[in-house]
This record gives structure tokens, C-alpha cells and sequence, in this order.
């Protein structure tokens, strides 16, 4: 299991989260920036999802997202980090996903906030099922997706 | 033992979450254990040839073959899609 | 003036605000992603300052900021783009700026917010002086902050 | 009128926040504005003639010169560090 960092949190869950507590979780002695980024579940672009199923593979959710949250520490410099991803069933509109980075200067909370992201996206075993009119269906994984993680692979 | 794995797409398409499998020459490795599953008939083979398919082992994405030990969990599932 | 975008708000401001309440005001139907930046006082690397005073100039500021946004709806694709300011004192630890900017896709939100971040930091005129056991001096521009906003130059 | 204001570093440096001028050749484009000012004194010449200083005319930054008219309102002060 890779180690987490010191002032870092990784945490899969059913509930709701509060995005201000959340900031606050991140918060440190002169972290000037924080970036926060919020997923929320959508309608899609005909409005016809009306919810969705998120499943995942438990151990190793936390796994790879600490590996993670490990090499954003490893290439820029934060203070603290916080990711918080939810599963099961998840209303449109509903918060899905909250990743928070705190640092000293901007740059670094700004591209340790987004690399999280696109590796989440990539990388975390986590499975959407969308719910509505069309009945269930499997979300298909997005090229633009990797496209956007392999913009961070080093040469 | 040999704890295997499915999720999502692949999970509903063989109608099974997991199954536990005696280690032997036969699941010895990655590669084995996936050729000795499409060999329970037509269906797990057309699910677990899937292109795209990812495999891993013990809670880690593995690319290529690796040999298997008893007490491993492999898991076989399609591209993730969360966040 | 320029005209503020719909479903746009900025406000420059003595009162805190709340993060939550500012996260809401920038969601909208199926914008699936919203990316916030908070900026807080910094007690700087020797932990000297004790607060800040914010000059700003009433009028520019408000027309600046408005631009600022402008050009980030021209250039993303956004839902909802809010801007929060404050000026007056400020002690350390307390919450400087807001701005939060909600997509569809996430790649648009990230760009949208650091855009006008690093605009907001070289085009807006807002001033900075630290109080401490220094006395009072005012902040100076750092060249970073100019580079980081001439990546954003359009050729 | 031509209102001009002072911000930060510069109205402190000048003690003083704004001035009111009536229009004329004088003050006829900003640069003959911040000649005029400049000729007030030493300490005038001295903190106007700083070399990052900016120039705004209504709200607006102005890089170069421009013509003023009666009403306009002139800004000048030092680079920014809001945020």
C-alpha cells in the first residue's frame, strides 16, 4: 500500500460531503492557494440521465488513489491534499467527486489539483452506470480522458 | 487459492463477481489463469477478449504476463470511468 | 463597462464570504465540473506578517474584473463564472479572493479559473500592504505573476 | 475638470489621494498631465517618474499617450498585487 502523505486524506464513501469542511481539511499554516475541484453528476446532453451507479473495487480504490496523491506530492510542491470520491446510486445533480490541494503558491495547487483529476479519471477503478429513459447503461471510458492524463506522463 | 475478480461490464456479461480457483500449473500465471477461464465456454471467451480489457493483480494495473502465487487476487475488468 | 457575461457575478467586498453559498451561485444544469480557487493572508516564510491592508481602486476594479471574465467566456466553454474580492484589513489566515468557474467539461473549468486568476493578478488594480513586526510595507509585483499571465497571450 | 488619483505606493509617497485640474494646453494628453504634475516638485519628479509606473484614463490602463478632455478621470499607480 503505497504510504500517504502527512496532512494528506483519501476517503470513499456512500454519504454526501461538505465542501467546506473539506477546504478546511486542507487548509495549513501559510497555504496561500487552494484549489478545489467538484464533480457533480450530469443529465447528459438530451437530459435523459436521471441517475447513475457508481461501483468500484474496494482496496484498491484506496490504493491507487494514494499512489496518486503520492506522486502529486512527489512533483509539486503542496501542502496538504484531500480526495473524496462517493459510489452507489447518485442523483443528477449530486456531488460525485471533491479533490482539493493547498500550497504556498498558485501554480502549484492549480496543476496538483488537475493531475489528481485526470489521473482519477484514468487510473482509479471506479465503474458509472447511468440510469434513465434508455434504462441502464455502462459509461464508456472518453479518449479526451487519456489524452488529458498522458499530457502529465514524464519522458 | 487463486481469488478472481470481475467488475462493471464485465462482471454483468459473465454473471459472476468472483470466483476462487485451486492454484496449479493450469492458473500458474496471469496469462494461464485468463486462457484456463476462456476455456469455461464460448461466453467467457468472447467477454474476456475484449480489447480493452485490463487486468490486475493483488490491487495493481499489470501489463503483460506475471506468475501467480496462491493467496493472489486477480481481478480482470474494462476501462475505468469514474471522478 | 464591459457587460458581465449571464449568469456571471462579480462583487469586491469588506465582508467575508461563504465558500458553500459561492459554489452554488455557480452551479448550473448539467455543469458537470466547477473548479475553485481561495486565496488566503500568508503569514509569509518568516511568519512575520500579521495582516494585510487591501487598497483597490472603486470603479476600475469592478470594470477590470468584468473584462477579466468576459474574456474567459469568449475563450472556454463556462456555465457560470463568480469572482469574490475583498479589500480592507485582513488577518492572517483569512480568506482573500474566490473565484470558482463551472463546465461541462473539467479541462474548461481549470483553465477558465486559473485564467482569471493570473489576470486578476496582473490586471486588477488591487494593493497589497503587510503589517507585522516589521512596521507596514507594500507588497511588490512579482515577476512570476507577470509570466504566469503571458502564457495566456494570444499570438 | 480633470480629475486625477493617486493609489498605493504612489499616493502615499506624494500625500495625496486626488487633485482636481481645471483643462487646458497644459493638460491637454497625459503626458503633458504628468509633465505638468512632475514641475510641482522634487518629490513630484521623483515618485511620477518611476519607471513601472501605469496610467489609467476612466478606468482604463493607457500605454502611450492620449488626449484628455474635460471629465476625464486620470489614474496613476504602481503594478498591482491583489489576489
Amino acid at each position: 500500500m503505497p504510504l500517504l502523505p502527512a496532512a494528506c486524506s483519501v476517503r470513499v464513501q456512500r454519504d454526501d460531503f461538505d465542501i467546506a469542511d473539506l477546504q478546511r481539511s486542507v487548509l495549513q499554516d501559510d497555504a496561500g492557494a487552494v484549489v478545489a475541484f467538484t464533480g457533480y453528476v450530469k443529465a447528459g446532453p438530451e437530459a435523459t440521465v436521471t441517475a447513475i451507479d457508481l461501483e468500484h473495487y474496494p482496496g484498491m480504490t484506496e490504493k491507487s488513489i494514494a499512489a496518486i496523491v503520492q506522486e502529486a506530492q512527489q512533483r509539486w510542491s503542496l501542502k496538504s491534499i484531500a480526495v473524496v470520491h462517493r459510489v452507489g446510486r447518485l442523483a443528477v445533480g449530486e456531488q460525485i467527486v471533491w479533490v482539493g490541494a493547498s500550497a504556498t503558491h498558485r501554480g502549484d495547487a492549480f496543476e496538483g489539483c488537475e493531475f489528481i483529476m485526470d489521473y482519477l479519471k484514468t487510473r482509479a477503478p471506479f465503474w458509472k452506470r447511468e440510469l434513465g429513459s434508455f434504462g441502464r447503461r455502462w459509461v464508456e471510458a472518453r479518449a479526451s480522458d487519456q489524452s488529458r492524463a498522458q499530457r502529465w506522463h514524464k519522458n | 487459492m487463486i481469488q478472481v475478480r470481475f467488475f462493471a461490464r464485465v462482471r454483468e456479461a459473465l454473471g459472476e463477481d468472483s470466483l476462487q480457483l485451486a492454484h496449479s500449473a493450469e492458473v500458474a500465471s496471469l496469462d494461464a489463469l485468463h486462457e484456463h477461464l476462456c476455456q469455461r465456454g464460448a461466453k467467457w471467451r468472447e467477454v474476456l477478449s475484449e480489447v480493452n480489457l485490463l487486468r490486475a493483480v493483488n490491487h495493481d494495473v499489470v501489463h503483460g504476463d506475471q506468475a501467480l502465487v496462491a493467496g493472489d487476487e486477480v481481478a480482470f475488468y474494462p476501462p475505468v470511468t469514474g471522478g
